[in-house]
């Protein structure tokens, strides 16, 4: 299982802040989930594909399409940041 | 090096952390950042900030240590708003004490881009009775990138 | 750009700076950087810092007014100590406000590295009961040239 | 008439923070001034020698050994500065 976060606009576009999902095994990296969510999640899929670009977190860290998962992973997807 | 990080849902008092960076005559420099919300020619009437509680304070964290390790520094503040705030308002406030000005403004202009690139804030705006999300420049992830362009070319 | 300039013989307030730049959401940032006495291990008791009044100013306006004419400022602050005064004591400020943070850092950067080099101001320690005075360190003549430098490349 | 001020060290090593000098009429630049105030001021003479660099001010601008003086001018002598 991999847990889901949605910040800002891909937030509102998804309607959620989070989501529980449980992708096959050969899943394994960033990209692969995106890939599987695209197929899987329509309402995801549309609010990542009005979003130009995003970002990904994977356990509060940064990580990037080639990172790796494991289950019980948190991963956020967030437009790029705008702090400061 | 001591170091203060927070997020918080107040205004920011202007005079803290110059008064948490004193230290008597150790430090030799301050210099303090500090960011507010730009009105736009009074188009903005408000902002909201939302972060990602948990991974903030980790990447605030990450940054000053790494500001830490490549300038000599004896204490660093990091502050920064979340909630709604309106133009005017100071958004976040990065300071840093040295015993040598360049060290301190340096590693204030490093925390300042990294935060801009890498903490997960988000401001939204309200324009003419509409919530509007900020875009990201691309001149910030600029100035991050030559930062860590930098550091790759000291390394071995 | 607002601008104030002043030479003090009483304390600085740390908070004077960005309570006059406020402006209400005209400038998105503000770097401020105070120099304070080093008492390097408690060596030092004590400073005095004299001055050549009438130049002082002339050279600070001028070298605000240069900063004004690189980088679009909305307002300058340069306040310095001059007489005696011990360690951990704010000695000078120089405080700026922009639109942008880049510009910012840089001006207040390079307000300090002339300020450095060709403000006439001199400082004597009481080191061990003797006053002795502070030599000038290459380095800041070597900051304030690459600033010289740089504005000489750009010109046709 | 020049009127001479000094500052820091220098004005100790003088023993004066100012001094009033006419000197002879071909004295026309700063480096020149100061090679008359070596003949002609011994005190002025001993202590520029102890002081291993300085600066010149002309009416309180910054100046250089070549910067032209006139009748009335005032120049002031001192140490590389160390404010900040």
């Amino acid at each position: 299982m991999i847990e889901l976060r949605f910040f800002a606009a891909l937030r509102e576009r998804v309607g959620h802040d989070r989501l529980s999902v449980t992708p096959p095994e050969q899943v394994t990296t960033v990209e692969q989930l995106i890939r599987w969510l695209a197929e899987d999640n329509p309402t995801v899929a549309s609010a990542l594909a009005a979003t130009p670009r995003y970002m990904v977190a994977i356990n509060e860290e940064l990580g990037s399409p080639a990172s790796t998962l494991s289950p019980g992973d948190v991963v956020a997807l967030f437009p790029p940041v705008t702090g400061g | 090096m001591k170091r203060h990080i927070e997020i918080c849902e107040r205004p920011l008092a202007s005079a803290a952390p110059a008064s948490w960076l004193h230290d008597a005559g150790l430090s030799g420099a301050q210099v303090q950042f500090c960011g507010q919300v730009r009105d736009e020619q009074g188009q903005v009437q408000a902002l909201h900030l939302e972060h990602y509680p948990g991974m903030t304070e980790r990447v605030l964290r990450a940054i000053v240590a790494q500001a830490g390790e490549k300038w000599p520094l004896n204490g660093a503040w990091v502050v920064h708003r979340i909630g709604t705030i309106t133009a005017g308002d100071d958004i976040v406030q990065v300071a840093v004490s040295a015993s040598h000005r360049q060290d301190a403004f340096q590693a204030c202009a490093f925390i300042m881009d990294l935060l801009k690139t890498r903490a997960p804030f988000w401001k939204k705006e309200l324009i003419g009775g509409h919530w509007q999300w900020v875009e990201a420049r691309e001149c910030d992830a600029e100035a991050a990138a030559a930062w860590l362009q930098q550091a790759s070319v000291h390394e071995p």
